[in-house]
């Protein structure tokens, strides 16, 4: 973990509200794997923003995000040869597709984020992978000929059907499985907006596919030393681990380590 | 040497001697270690580490942290592990590094905190007590203690009973005289005073109608509630000559001297350790540089300057 | 139609009856008719007006105001010409105005407050008094009496005997149980609740080690306040069912809802006056296109919705 | 006195952190003489910051300023074409010549902006007008030709002696009139820093010389509503009226209104 201010490489605006930074920070670089975030300071906003690392490339990393409130959209209006002060990388709880021999991506909007550095860390490794990526519309889909490169199966979900399949992503996962029965060796990993997770969560677990969540909430740290970030915990040993801190011990988890009906009655 | 151990900033007031008067408060830099890469602990002159309950403590529900006008409102309610765990597993770790180690302790009853220090008191780990008395996120006990003059009398009573381990008060801000309580705490036998605790706080979301955080109330901390926690140390000072331990707000080596010349003999940083995790380093070296230019020797020269002018 | 005679603004609780829920904070709005050119008062629902003092009072010495951690600390000291020119030279010139007005009245002992309420009562000039127990830059009374249910019963019954006039209290933010102090002025017969006042604060300049303020001391207010005022809008509106006058920190139409939905009535705008001057006509703007959006057909159903999901 | 959204005409530099802004609104260009203020927002400071009018050009005001802290560095960084909200204009003591027939004119620094507008105003008039404008250095006296232009006499004081006399403006005030002793209908108008300000009016008093002068506080409002803004007044009637409010009684005052003890005290 370290505290840099990072200078940016490039800002690259996608549209619709999306952008896409490269900054130089040649420890987190380094150090980063899938499910890594960083923490970055955002202009007169108090608390850092916590955003997924989305790429490296040499020493500079990547972040894909979307401007909604006010410290994002103080990011995106950075320009090439600025600098943002940045931790990272943050998260221990990682993508991992072990011995997993088919991995199931979904990503909703930005949460393609930490599942494209998956796919392109490892672009070699043995596994399968089937990408199901949803967003509202054709103009929300970014990195597509990129994606189809990295995975044996793409599939494209807009809400209106601009592009690929018409619908929710969730729906999609669901019917592709109806064609491809679950196999052994399948692992499920997704990122998105909470609804989503919640339908692919139940997905997975009725179909007992393993299944490895990035999830989000409000930060105050990123380090672990604040305890806001807390996810309900199933089965907690004692009261003190009823709930667990994301930003440590995620925010990539087994979907098993979430108290599915608190979690998904708080978000 | 570092900043952090330049032997102008010791502190030396009764029973709060610190090799630099830059502590971090009690839930902002978890058990002490956890941040090392960037923020060390020998850069503090003492750890308060998350606060302790008897039993382990779920805490409340999330949301527990929001941002607003300025500050945040948290509401994390002393989720931990309880004090069996907590020597073994949280002090043992912090010991190996030269700072002193400040154990944050709560109760549901007066009954909790003498427990707790019993089992301080055993294996001596910590180096002092800080009794919360001022948790404005614990549906029993915390802050209703803090509030009153006598239930506070009674715990400091009751826990000096049971240890000579240094012991503070960690204070609430939202009483009506602060004075009050720091004489019944003063008058049972405390050795240092600390404050402030959060202000107890709301943000309503209005789209959805609901508050915030999933406890509805929480405590409101960091910049925005600097000038009140100035007033209230100025309060102190002049209620005690006990040493005082300013917090509320804390953000620059300037906001540290500012809590020095109203009456702090060291300060503590909380909610700033989330933006600039280095703080403390950073506190040090202003407070060098200060007394470089102002021609300040010692800390205690400045501590209570301000305060002095007006009233001596 | 202006905005701020839509209909659907108007309150009507208790003794409360407003054409629109946003009122000028006293101390904040002069005596009303200064910022005409800009700031109109038919904008308002109702207009409090500077304090007064049965004396003429000098006020604190300058500098009186100082911007810090994003607020304002004051301390004017209730510079006025006391009642007897009040009613002749302050209220007359405002009364021509569709506006409620009201007479924030102030004292250094509980005497003074019945003889300026004796003096309004006389001529019936004002709608409304706000009994104000809670100015922080006095020496003597004040914030003194706002901390003492006794004080307040003492007052409060005191200025009820002389007048049928609508009763407002105006409370201090820095008490350990603002229900308590309510309760007292309840039981005593007051009409309406109005909260809060600034909070006690002090800057220090680290330069020349000196206050900011001339007189060392002053009241915080402006957006930071704004969190812990909707906390103790909630628990007034725990503690009582009559009418909630609801400010501190108030800058937008958003946050005057929060307060409505935390459990205010009304609210007054104090600070935010002095960076947007048009910041009533924007409150009930806002308000107006809240209601159309939200489905609301009344104030009196937005104020205190998020409360009641807690409490009911 | 209106509040407006007005468009900066122009931005310029002058150098040393002095800045000169000329912004559009034509009810405040019309309305303003010598000697009223303005309230200027300043990005995401909370109190506007009270600037006088320098000069008026058609439908636009000038300000001229230094950049001292947070607000006036914002103001500093606004370019042509961005908006500005102002209210103005602001006080009602304004720097009135009346039957002077000598008025001498003693400007300190930024002190000099309510007096340029003052000379540019008033150019036509009957009065002689004798300039005295103390700075740093030379680098730091500004618009030396209009001044010479607009005035009868110029001198141009610098503590360095790069420009001008060396030395104090009030000291050379001093050694003027040990020269040419004053006479029925002078009037000294003056605005800059305390320190000078207080030695302007001693000398001014001492001299029964009528001074009027143009004070500085902190000001809350700027309109008369907050009662921060204000001096010790001399031989109040009442103690309401021990202190007057600069916003609304002046800023520009008649020396003999302030209590001097009590306000070179408090400064
Ligand atoms: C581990 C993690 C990784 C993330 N990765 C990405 C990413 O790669 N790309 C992307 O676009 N977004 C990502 N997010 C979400 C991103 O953090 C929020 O969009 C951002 O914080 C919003 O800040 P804002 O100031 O723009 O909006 P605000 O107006 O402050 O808030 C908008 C919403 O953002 C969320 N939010 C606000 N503050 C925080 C906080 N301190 N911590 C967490 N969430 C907060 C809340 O849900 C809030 O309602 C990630 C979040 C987490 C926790
Ligand atoms: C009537 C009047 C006219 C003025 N005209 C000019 C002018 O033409 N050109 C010019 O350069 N300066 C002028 N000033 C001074 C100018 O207002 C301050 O320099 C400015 O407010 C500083 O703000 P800041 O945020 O840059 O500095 P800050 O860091 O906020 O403060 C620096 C200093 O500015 C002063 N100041 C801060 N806030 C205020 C406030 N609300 N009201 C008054 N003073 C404040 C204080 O003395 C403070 O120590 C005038 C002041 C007044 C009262
Ligand atoms: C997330 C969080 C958790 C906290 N937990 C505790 C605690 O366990 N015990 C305690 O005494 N104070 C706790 N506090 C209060 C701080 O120690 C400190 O008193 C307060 O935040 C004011 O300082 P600041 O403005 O620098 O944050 C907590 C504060 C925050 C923000
Ligand atoms: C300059 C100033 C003067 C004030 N004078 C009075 C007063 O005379 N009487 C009073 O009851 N409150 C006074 N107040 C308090 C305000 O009415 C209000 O309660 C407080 O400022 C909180 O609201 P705000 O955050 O919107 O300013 C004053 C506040 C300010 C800033
Ligand atoms: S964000 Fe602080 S513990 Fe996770
Ligand atoms: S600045 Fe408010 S009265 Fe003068």
């Amino acid at each position: 973990m370290q505290q840099i201010t990072a200078s940016i490489a490039s800002v690259r605006e996608l549209g619709s509200a999306y952008f896409f930074i490269e900054a130089c920070c040649p420890h987190i670089a380094k150090h980063a794997r899938p499910g890594h975030f960083i923490n970055v300071r955002c202009g007169s906003v108090l608390l850092r923003r916590p955003l997924a690392i989305f790429s490296v490339d040499g020493s500079s990393i990547g972040i894909f995000f979307k401007a909604q409130g006010k410290g994002t959209s103080w990011l995106a209006q950075r320009r090439a040869g600025e600098e943002i002060d940045i931790l990272g990388p943050l998260g221990k709880g990682l993508f991992d597709e072990n011995n997993a021999k088919r991995v199931i991506l979904v990503a909703g909007g930005v949460g393609l984020a930490p599942l494209y550095f998956y796919l392109k860390y490892n672009f070699h490794s043995g596994a399968k992978k089937i990408l199901f990526y949803g967003a509202r519309n054709a103009n929300t889909i970014f990195f597509q000929n990129e994606l189809i490169d990295m995975t044996d199966e793409c599939f494209f979900v807009t809400e209106d059907g601009s592009l690929g399949e018409k619908g929710l992503v969730n729906e999609e996962l669901r019917r592709y499985f109806l064609t491809y029965s679950p196999q052994d060796g399948d692992l499920i990993m997704t990122c998105g907006p909470n609804a989503m997770i919640k339908e692919i969560i139940s997905f997975a677990e009725s179909e007992n596919i393993p299944c490895q969540v990035s999830l989000e909430s409000y930060m105050g740290c990123g380090c672990g030393v604040c305890l806001s970030c807390v996810i309900p915990a199933e089965n907690p040993e004692q009261a003190g681990e009823s709930y667990f801190r994301l930003c440590t011990e995620g925010p990539v988890v087994d979907s098993k380590k979430i108290d599915k009906q608190k979690f998904f009655n708080m978000v | 040497m570092h900043f952090s151990d330049d032997p102008r900033l010791r502190v030396d007031k009764g029973k709060l001697r610190l090799k630099n008067p830059v502590i971090s408060a009690s839930g902002t830099f978890g058990y002490g270690i956890e941040m090392q890469d960037i923020a060390h602990p020998e850069y503090y002159g003492a750890i308060a580490l998350k606060g302790i309950t008897v039993k382990p403590r779920a805490g409340n529900p999330p949301p527990r942290i929001v941002e607003v006008s300025g500050g945040i409102i948290n509401s994390v309610g002393l989720q931990n592990d309880g004090i069996y765990r907590f020597v073994e597993e949280k002090v043992m770790p912090l010991k190996r590094y030269r700072t002193a180690i400040i154990a944050n302790i709560n109760g549901t009853t007066a009954d909790d905190y003498f427990f707790i220090t019993d089992k301080l008191n055993e294996n001596a780990s910590v180096d002092y007590i800080e009794i919360n008395v001022s948790c404005p996120n614990v549906k029993e006990g915390g802050v209703a203690f803090g509030k009153n003059p006598k239930a506070v009398a009674h715990i400091v009573k009751g826990v000096r009973a049971k240890t000579n381990i240094p012991l503070m008060l960690k204070l609430t801000p939202q009483v009506t005289d602060i004075g009050e309580i720091i004489r019944a705490a003063q008058d049972n036998g405390i050795d240092i005073i600390s404050l402030i605790n959060t202000y107890p706080a709301i943000a309503i979301d209005i789209n959805t109608r609901k508050p915030l955080l999933g406890n509805i109330r929480g405590g409101f901390s960091g910049p925005p509630v600097k000038p009140m926690a100035i007033n209230l140390v100025w309060e102190a000072r002049s209620a005690t000559d006990l040493p005082i331990i300013g917090m509320g707000g804390i953000s620059s080596w300037q906001d540290a001297v500012e809590f020095l010349l109203a009456g702090a003999d060291a300060i503590a940083v909380g909610t700033w350790h989330f933006v600039e995790p280095d703080i403390a380093a950073k506190i040090n070296e202003g407070l060098c540089n200060y007394m470089d230019k102002e021609q300040f020797s010692t800390l205690a020269e400045i501590s209570g300057y301000t305060w002095r002018q007006y009233n001596e």
